[in-house]
Formats: C-alpha cells, structure tokens, sequence
C-alpha cells in the first residue's frame, strides 16, 4: 500500500496548482462564462503543449500513457479555481470513450490531434429518456453505403456545441455500438445550452446523420459503462477541489467576518458545522482517490464498487459542504456576484453528471461485493 | 378538539380558490404553472387585483382597509395563494411598515402612508443591514444628523431587495452615536426620490433581481418622518417582528413544491417505469411531505394559540426554522428528479420541460430561506435563549 | 378548526399529570422492572377506579365513550414518568381489538372487567414471520364442537404473561379471525419474555388451544388494522411524554453541569443541539394529536396517512431526542443508574412497535392520496 | 500511489487470518459468533493466547516483547481480529500505561510493570475523570499530598472501567494545589490493593459491568510510582494521548457490524422476500458501508501519513469521529433489521436468532461510544482549533 505521489504526479500537481494561482483565478471562469464558447482556446492549446490533455491516454496514441489517477490531480487543482477548459469533455469523456471504445488505429487519428490542443472531442450518449443508463437509447444507426446513417437526438453533451469530433453512440442492428460524426456532417446539428455553472453543452440533432462505426459493431455497452465511470470518477476529483477551496474560503470568512464585536468563527455551532465540512471533504478526498484509481481496473465489480461510494459521497458530502459554505457566508452567498455561487453551482452540475446519490446507491447495492460472504 | 376547518371556513377556501382561478390574469398563471420568477411589475398588477377585491391586507384592521377576517381565515387565504402559485406580495409595506404604522405612526403618518401601501401606489423597500451588522443589527452605522428640523443621513445599507423599484425605504439609523448599541438608534422613513439616495442593484445567485446596496450622502429627512420617538428605533424593530410570525411557515409554497417535484418524477422514465415509482425516490418525497404534515401542524398550533389570543411568541421561530429548510429541501428534490436536466440555466423553452426551466434558478436562490429573515442559526439563538433559557456567555 | 381541550380531557390531563407526579415517579418504574409481574396491580385497579381503562371505550361495555384523543391525553403523561401499568396492552391493543373486531355482546363481557381493572387483556397478533404485517400470519384456527381449537406461535404480545384473557389472531378457513382464548386454557402456554425497557410480553403457544370466535370469521383483517393504527397513535401519545422529559431533563443538566468553570448549557454547539431537539419534540407533539384525532376515521386513508406520519416521526425525531439526550449526558448517559437510559429504551421499545419509519414511510407513500392530483 | 496491499501483506493478512481461526477456544469463538459482551475473564483468556504467540503488544518496541511490525501490519493485524470478532483486549496496559512507561518511565518502573503488562498478570484501570471533570479534565480534585517518602491520595475517579478487575489504576492526581489547572498535576501508579481503595461497579446502559466509581480514602503511594516528573502529569497525559490513535478507526467492528445487519435482514421476511432485498433497506445498509468505505480510507491516509514517519496530528480527531458514529448507526441499523425481535432483553436463547441476540445490550451500550475517549464534541472543537484555525473566545 502506498499513497504518495510518484514524481512525475508530483510535478502534474506543482505546475497545475501554480498554473490555477496565477494564470487561472476564478475570475477567469466568471468572465468566460458569458463568451460564446465557455472557455478560453488559447488555454486549452496551452494545455495540450503542456501534456495535461494526453495524460490518461495511451502512448501510441500520443498520450502520456497515465491513468486517471494522473488526470484527477490535474481535475482536483482545476476544481479550486473552476477552470472552465472542457477537459472532462474531451480528454475524459471524448478522449477515453475512444480509448475503450475505438480501435487502436482511430484512436491514433482521433485522439492525436485533441492531445495537441488543436481539436475538442464531445462525447454524445445521453438522451431526453435516459436519466443514468446509457443504454436506454433510441437513436437508430444504419448502414449507408461504406459508412452509417444514425438518427436520434442526444442532450447535454459537454462541449458538443463547439466539438470537433463527435463521439455518438446509437443502437445498431448488433446493438449499442459508437460511432464518430465529424463536426458540420451532413445531418448534424448543434445546439448551444447553457449549463447552470457558465458551461456549455449541444443538444445534438441528428437526422441521418453521416457517421464512422468505431471499434465493433454492438460492443459498445462496456465501452461506454468504462467511460462513464472514469467521468465519474474525475468529477469526484474535481469536486475535491470545488470542496477544498469552498471549505478554507469559509473558514477564512469566519475568521474576519466579524458581528456581535468578535470573528463569527468564535461561534462553537458555527466552528462545529466548518468541522462538518473539513470531514466531508476529507471523505471525499479519500473515496475520490480510490475512485480513480480502481478506475482503470478491469474487475468489473472493485471498479464500480469505489466509483459509486464516490459518486455517491460527492453528491451527499460534496453538496453539504457548498451548501453549508454558503450558510456561513449569510447574504453574500446568494448573491451571484460573489465567488461562491459559482463554486456552488459547479458541485450541484457534477452532483448530476454521470449518476446522482440514489443511482450509485442503488448500483453500489446491487453489486455481488455487497452480499459477498452471506 | 376538532382538527377540521368548520364548514363556513371549507366555503371560504372554496371562495378564495375560485376568486384566484378566475382573476389571475393569463400572463400571470401561465408564469405561476411553472413557478417562474414575478418581475416586480408583474407582483403589483397582482397587489392591484388583490385590492380592488379589498383582500390585499388579510392582517390590517377592517377600518383600515383589511377584510376582517379571523386568524383561520387568513391561514386558509395564504395556503390558497401559495398553493395556486399565485405571486407573493411585497411584503415591505402590507407586513411591515403598514402594520407598525397602524400601532405607533401619528394620525398624521397614518394617513399619509396607508392608504397608498394599501393601492399599491408607493412601494417599500427595508433598510435595516448593513455591510458590517447582519445578524449583528444593534452595531449598524448608518448615521442621521440631527439638523433642527431634519436629519441629514450618510451611510449604506445592504440587501435592501428590491429598493431599484422602490419609492420609500424605512431604515434604522444612528440619531444618538454617544449612547452604545440599541439605545441610539430611531426608525426612519425615507423618500427614495430624494437628493443623494444611489441604489446599486445586485443579481441573486438564481439570476434574479432582488438585493440592492442603497447609499445615502447627506440625505435630507424632515424629522416627521421618525416613527415611534427618536432614539426608540429598537423598540419599533422588535414591535415590527412580532407581526404576522405565523405567516412566515410558507407551507403553502411548500406543498406546491412538492407536488412539482412529483410532477417531475412521474414524468421522467428510470428504469421501466417512472421516477415516482422508484422506492427510494418516492420514499425521499414522501419523507419530506411527513416533514411537511408536521409543520403544518405546528403552524396550526401556533394558529390555534393566536385564536386564543396569545401574541405569538419565540415558538414561532420554529415556524421559520423548519418552513426555510422544507421549501429548500423541496427543490433540492425537484433538482434530483431532473437528472441531468438539473444542469440548465435560462435556456430556449424547450430544452426542458415547461415545469423544470425555473427550478435550477429557484433551487440556487432559495438556499437564501435559511439565510434571510434572521438567519436560522438565530432563530436557534433565539429559542434557545428565550424557550430553554439556557444561560448565555458571560451572563451566568 | 379547534385545538383546545374540552372541560373533560382538561380534568383527565390534570389528574394524570399529577399522578404521576405524585403517585408515580420513574423510581417507581425502575424498581418495577424487576418485578416478575412488571407493573403494580394496585395501581392498574386504582386507574380501572378513576375512569382510566375505559376512556376510549364505549359505554354500552362500560367505558367513558371517549376517543383515542382522550387516551392520548393520559398516555403523553404516562411516558413522561414511564408509568409501567399496561395501558398500551390492555386498554388500546386489548381493549380496542374487541371493539373493531367482536360484537356489542362479547365486548360487555370482555371489557366490562378491564374497565373496572379486575383483568388484563392482550392482543396476541405478531408472529415470527411476520414482522409488521398483521395478515402475514401461520397460526390456523379450526372448528372444534362449539368452539374453535388454535394452533400456532405468537410473539412480542404486549402483557400476554399476564393477561386473564387474550385475543388471538388465527387464520381460519373464511380468512384471518379474532377469537378469544381464556387464561388456563387447555393447548395455551405463555411464555414470559422480558422486554428492553423492563416490561414483560408473552411468548404464546397455541396447540390446539381452546378458543371462541369473536365477530364474525374471516373479517378481523379491517379490525386488527384499525386497532394497529389506533395502537401506532398512542405509541406516537406516549413518546412526545418521553421526549419532552428527556428535552427538559437535557436542558436542566445543560443548565446545571459545569465543565472549564461555566455551565455547559452556554456552548453553543450544545445549544442547537438542545434546539433541535426541542423542535423535533414539538413537530412529533402535532402528528400525535393529528394521529389521535384521525385514528378514529373510518377515512381509511385520511387515519394511515396521520397515523404513519406521527409514526414515522416518532422514529426519527423522537428517536433524535433520547439519543441527543444521552449524548448530551455524556458519561452518566449511558449508565443504567441514570434515569434516561430507561427512557431511551422506551422511545426504542414504542419505536419498534407497531411499524417502523421504514414502514409507515413507505405506506404513506403507498397510500392513494401521495398521488392526488397529479 | 498504489492501494492495494503488498503480496507479503496480504500473506501476513492470511497468516494472522490462519492464527485467530485455530487459536480462539470454542467458548470464545461461539461468543465471537454473535458479538456477545465478553468478560473480563475471556478477555485476559485471549490476551494470554496472544500473549503466547508474541503479538500482544503490536506496537511495542521489539526488544520489550513487540512483534516488530509495520505500520501497515499493524492495520491489518487490527483489522483480522476485529473483523474476527476476538474480544478486544483492555486497552489500559497494552496501549495506555505501557507505552507512556517506555516513553518516560524510569528504568525501574519498566523492568517492574512492562513484563506483567504483556503477560497480563496484570491488570490496569484509569482514573482520569472524576464527578466534576470530564471534558474539562484540567479541572481535577483528587488530591495527593506530599508526606515526604510518600503520597497520600484522597479523591474519586469516576468511569473507571474495570476497576473492579484492575491490579493496578494510573490516576492523574492534584499534587500542588496551589498552582493552576493542569500546572500541579502528577501521573500517579496506584495498587488497588492498597488500603483506602474502594471500587464501585456500575452497570452499563446494556446492562454490562464496565464503569465504575473508585474511591481514596487517604491511600498511601510510593514517590516511586510518579511517571514524569512530580507535576508534570499534564505533559504525560498528552503524551499518551498521541499513542496509535489510528487504532480508534474501528474499521473491522464496524464491517463486522454491518454483516451482522446483512445476516439479520436476509434471514428476516419482509413482503415476499427478505429485508436484504427490500430497497429502502439495501439502500440505507449501502450508504453506510460507503460511510465505512470512506472512513477506512481516511484510516488508510493516517496510515501512509504513519509509514513516512508523520506523527499522528489532530486530523486522527476524524476516525474517532467517523468510526464512533459509523459502529453506532450499524447497531441502529440491526435494531431495525430486527423489527419487533429489537424488544428483547437478555431472554432464553431461542426467543430470538442467536445472531440478534446481543444486538439490543450493544445498541445500548454504543450510545457511549461517542462519548468516550473524549466526546466527539471535544473531537470537534480540537479540529476547529488545531486543523481550521479557528478564533476561541476571548482569544482572538
């Protein structure tokens, strides 16, 4: 057992923790919430130069051949300042559903340029009926010609509406399968929606859309339930940083609010509620670091186990922390100017991405590790 | 005991709920389906409906232009209200300053004020925060020079909601800064069209407009304008709190709340079936509406008690207590139910269902109920303090 | 709308509250315990003597005619000194089976004595298996001659070891019957078994006991569902009494336990906490007297959704209320000398009777009025 | 970063896993079996089989009868024969008094208490609290007066566990009054056999012997048995404090706990099916073994932090906090897996299934478990203190 960081993680953490201070303070995420694209392209090239949009990727692809564990020191750093670039876009959801998904030659061409920071890969699987599942899907792939037709709308998709490539999945013949639609195909549209932490994401139309089968025909399932997990996964991690940076900003403000002529945080019910949320954070941290690490795991059952106990402690000591941070703060929390509506905001987007509490409950439940040794 | 309404109160309700039906206007129940925020325009044609049909002020008494009603009916008409969605009132004037008027204005005031807080024609705005005294009122700084015949006031106040469409604001200033704390401070009425009042609106964390800084650089006030005495503004704030506590209880928007968050569930497929049929969903709403059942039995407790004349006393802290986390709680279920429909804000219509566009924005928003009316961990200071009588630091 | 009490249920809460004051303070109940009988029959005589037994009884079998309020009314003082006297077994299980399952003639005969104190009545309706489901019953009841002959096991009968006569749930051929079995009677064996909060129920062997029907067969499923309802209120009546002691015994030892020089009572944390309580003492006081006022209805839906409200509450307030009490104690709190220990037992016992949280949460949800309007 | 553990780990995990399953006579491991309260006879009956084998004392130094083990060891040994059920060992000698002594004690003292400690010929109590000091321990009045050659001792402790076994009771007593608080404060080894001792048991809220009430009437103590310095008990007691706090994470009772919750609701019929299928309840026995989950990887981090030689800081506060509450909503939850079965007390055997039949004495009892070794509140304010920083009154 060993917990500590490699080197090579050591110096991801150093220049990502010193990338949020100074080049990326939450004023960045304020200002770009309002731009058409949600993000700043500059920064995510930048990111691609230094290697961070390669890190969960394999070699041969042009990745750096990490794991999410690499990926979630970067997303962790990323949550405290609320970095708006779609990194869990298009390297987690885009660039590893290839990964488990497409065959080892389209992952080269696809996942190639995306790590250079020249392309944005969107990962298109849900849709209005399918709450968690992504199984529960109606759009139709078909033959057509060398290529495939597919029909079907797909909803929030993180960073579809400026994607380069689109990674869809629809229900072929042999089933579930995946495919790639290339931005402006024949058939496509994209429409912006807002999301409620200043993000983005396209509700994609597609109406016989030319599409590109990736990996097999009807394997899909698996693919999508691995990727899915690893966003799941880097969500906890991100949300240890909305956690962490929400957490000591509040602490701050106990420290120099003052009422009643002395620091509010004299006030026992108050210091114990910031206690509350130093040890859900600390919770947090540890099922996050887990999460990510079981993540890559092929046993089907170790991995979902520690994605859900994440999952599911995101969304109940994520969400008690940001909750209880905006308590502290009184009026100035609920104010839109103020930072911490946003940190807010951004725990209760993760909250719902890739599965709520009630979902991992029920998932961790019903695996076969939880009536093992009946 | 008897805990059904009588037959004359169960026609009462009818009344209202009819009377609502058929006098919101289109525009104003097409919003009230969806729970959409009223802009301030669309809640005074709302307070002008109520007025014309003289049920604007439930608790003003009868010669003033309130209904006559007894305490009952008052709890059924705001149920109805709250459960039709219909818009909520500012309560500036109607609950606030209208009723400290009525108990300790002048004839004079009275009659220069009330009967245009009544129509509807001057709308109010409080100033009581400041940036440094939240919960921490009796250290405010906002000062009022004594002039002679007026007071010429500097400072700022702060979450004074909706002072951009505001033509009076009531304050608490400092008239006496030798004296400490409660002793110096009087209870002021301020033309918001006067020389030097700036108002600096804000957006909530929903979007929405509602809180303003308002500044004040040597404001004039004619000294005609101070209710009560000058120096006994902490008497007139205390006296203002005791008003209609039991209104406060909001279970009418709660269970409006819940049935939206129903509403969702039903409509949205998990599994084989919908959401509303998942045990552990259903079991969390039904955990909430128990919750709601018991608050709306201390609410008719403390009814029950006002029936009996008593003044509503500290318990009905536990009105606002549990009222603020319920309608709170609610919408963090209606966000749950959305999925990943939770994750809109403010877009085209039909990017989700009509009954789930407000609710992102309502949900962030209302983390405010806990927050604002004195927050809840004063309410617990409060009970605490005035219920158990446990002793107080430094004062054992 | 009126929630005063009338002139009557004034004088009943003044003559209880003062008996236990008085007459029975929770010395008393402790010393009881002990006992191989668990109550004093002096006593139970002396409450058959002031009206007690049979105030929600009707007066044609000799009872006051009164409702469950009024028994609510007694009970709330009762659980604030843990009376011991089996009130709850004799008087709402016992007493009220008879009257929603037997007819006008059998309930002169049966409650007539009870009334006066000269008998104890027990409802012997659970079993093994079937956990909080009346219906979900084995025991078989066969005709015998002129009577009937049981068979089967029942479990947790509340005072059965010393019932003179015991009603008795068996399955018969027309369905699940009530029927009366006599103390002594041939086939019966009542075993004692001890209860957490030093009470005693019977553990009751039916090998083709001695048996009469009461009411008519097959139709007792109505009847033990309204006296479970009406048995849920009075648990719901006799837990607000044990938490408001517990809330004021809590704030007294907060007022009076000094710790670094001050009363502990000024902490603020300790505060809240004693808030919370006092909050969760008030909500489960209102579902009770809802519960009460409803138990009666024959709205069948309008009773279950009160009464598994008030029920429901019970368990996760009142639940709350002795377990922060204890906490608040600290060391003396989980103690069997100190006096809330045996409180919180009985807040677990009333708990665990009659349908837990889970229980009445999901038939609340269950029932058709969770999804009126919709 | 890696989470697994090491081949040879795992190796030592099956090897300790071999041990316990041979070594527990059939009386202990039938008590083991349905988590039954084991005496103080059972307990010392284990500690002298593990005594036997050399690992009584895993944090021991090796050259004083220690195993020698990681830390990583240490965590896995805890985890076995909690999850085992063996009894667990009075934590008085082996973890409390026998490491202060290897810290401070003289060379004398080691020689004369360490060896009886681990062979268990001994037997140690505590005598920290007294009527008037618990959390506020500072605060102590049990006195021992300087009588040159000797103390005599005059006081009460309260919450001496096992005192009525006890061979021994290291005490902090008053030995300067003159001074304040924790100044005049001495760590004291007292033998209860002397004159003037006189013990009180008490029965536990499950109806348990453990606490008791030890009371010195002018007993006579050696200078001799002085730990530290003469005044210095204050310094001793942190110290001791700082020992294998990670030890108190209870993360083996907690997960032994929870399938005993499994085990009951799978052998109970709920509906059709069992209560282990019952969504409602599945999903709250998941959501606390999350809470476990994520507790033992906050026990794991204390650990990493242990492997490279950090000492264990306030931040150990959480696995008190955590696996306090965590062991006692498992009894809660077996409390209600056994629906009406949770009315038992102590009855014949069969009345319920031998797995439930402890279950309501240890639901109980837990209610003490955050209480003791320092109330969770007392947990709470040191994490507010040392870990967020946060202002104290009057200190700011």
């Amino acid at each position: 057992m060993d917990l500590s960081l490699t080197d090579d993680q050591k110096m991801i953490k150093e220049t990502a923790a010193s990338f949020v201070k100074k080049d990326s303070p939450v004023a960045r995420a304020r200002e770009l919430r309002d731009s058409a694209l949600g993000w700043d392209a500059a920064v995510y090239r930048q990111m691609g130069e230094l290697g961070w949009l390669g890190l969960p990727l394999p070699e041969a692809a042009g990745g750096f051949g990490g794991t999410m564990v690499d990926a979630a020191i970067l997303l962790e750093e990323f949550g405290k300042t609320l970095v708006p670039e779609p990194y869990l876009a298009s390297v987690v959801l885009g660039g590893r559903a290839l990964v488990h998904g497409a065959t080892a030659a389209q992952q080269a061409e696809l996942l190639g340029p995306m790590i250079e920071g020249e392309r944005v890969i969107s990962l298109a699987w849900a849709e209005r009926g399918s709450r968690y599942d992504p199984e529960a899907i109606e759009a139709r792939a078909e033959r057509r010609g060398e290529g495939w037709a597919i029909t079907g709308e797909k909803v929030w998709a993180l960073g579809a509406h400026a994607a380069d490539d689109l990674i869809v999945s629809a229900r072929a013949d042999a089933g579930i399968s995946l495919f790639h639609v290339a931005k402006g195909a024949r058939g496509l549209t994209v429409q912006t929606v807002k999301t409620m932490d200043g993000g983005r994401a396209g509700r994609v139309r597609l109406e016989g859309a030319e599409a590109r089968l990736l990996g097999e025909p009807g394997a899909a399932g698996a693919a999508l339930s691995r990727v899915l997990d690893d966003a799941a996964a880097a969500a906890c991690a991100e949300g240890v940083g909305v956690a962490t940076a929400v957490l000591w900003m509040t602490v701050e403000y106990l420290k120099t609010r003052k009422q009643f002529g002395v620091p509010i945080g004299v006030f026992q019910a108050l210091q114990h509620r910031a206690v509350d949320m130093f040890v859900a954070t600390e919770l947090l941290k540890g099922t996050s670091i887990l999460a990510n690490a079981r993540a890559g795991s092929d046993d089907v059952v170790e991995r979902q186990r520690a994605v859900s106990a994440a999952k599911a402690q995101l969304s109940s000591g994520g969400f008690y922390v940001v909750a209880q941070g905006t308590q502290l703060h009184g009026g100035i929390g609920v104010t839109d100017e103020h930072d911490i509506s946003l940190y807010f905001k951004r725990m209760r987007v993760l909250m719902a991405l890739f599965g709520d509490e009630e979902h991992h409950v029920a998932r961790y439940a019903a695996l076969p590790s939880f009536t093992a040794g009946l | 005991m008897d805990l059904s309404f009588t037959p004359e109160e169960e026609a009462f309700r009818a009344e209202v709920r009819a009377f609502v039906a058929s006098a919101m206007p289109p525009h104003l129940a097409e919003k009230a389906a969806v729970d959409g925020h009223f802009g301030m325009d669309e809640m005074m044609e709302w307070h002008r409906i109520l007025y014309a049909k003289g049920w604007v002020a439930p608790h003003w008494p009868k010669e003033l232009g309130g209904p006559g009603w007894s305490v009952a009916q008052r709890f059924i008409f705001t149920e109805e209200l709250e459960s039709a969605g219909a818009p909520i009132l500012s309560p500036f004037g109607l609950a606030m300053v209208g009723p400290l008027l009525i108990q300790f204005g002048t004839k004079a005031q009275k009659e220069r004020y009330l009967p245009k807080i009544l129509s509807g024609e001057e709308v109010w705005c409080q100033g009581y925060s400041e940036p440094g005294s939240g919960s921490d009122l009796a250290s405010l700084r906002t000062e009022a020079r004594d002039e002679g015949d007026h007071f010429v006031v500097n400072g700022q106040k702060t979450w004074t909601t909706y002072a951009q469409y505001a033509d009076w604001i009531f304050c608490l200033v400092r008239t006496n800064p030798s004296v400490k704390q409660q002793a110096g401070i009087s209870f002021l009425l301020i033309d918001m069209k006067t020389e030097g009042v700036t108002v600096k609106p804000m957006l909530t964390s929903g979007h929405t407009p509602a809180f303003c800084d308002t500044f004040f650089d040597n404001v004039r006030v004619p000294k005609e304008n101070v209710v009560g005495k000058v120096d006994q503004g902490w008497t007139m704030a205390k006296a203002l709190l005791g008003h209609e506590r039991t209104l406060i209880a909001a279970v009418g928007q709660s269970a409006r709340a819940i049935q939206r968050v129903k509403h969702i569930a039903q409509a949205t497929r998990c599994g084989d079936a919908t959401l509303l049929d998942d045990p552990l969903f259903r079991a969390k709403v039904a955990r909430l509406e128990i919750q709601l059942e018991a608050h709306r039995m201390a609410n008719l407790r403390a009814l029950a008690g006002a029936q009996l004349g008593h003044a509503p006393g500290p318990e009905s802290s536990i009105l606002k207590l549990r009222g603020s986390e319920i309608l709170q709680q609610a919408y963090e279920l209606a966000m749950d139910a959305m999925g990943q429909n939770a994750l809109s804000w403010f877009n085209e219509p039909d990017v989700v269902p009509p009954d789930e566009h407000w609710v992102p924005s309502v949900f962030n928003y209302n983390r405010a109920t806990t927050i604002y009316g004195g927050s809840n961990e004063i309410q617990k200071n409060i009970i605490a303090k005035l219920i158990l009588g446990l002793p107080q630091v430094g004062k054992d």
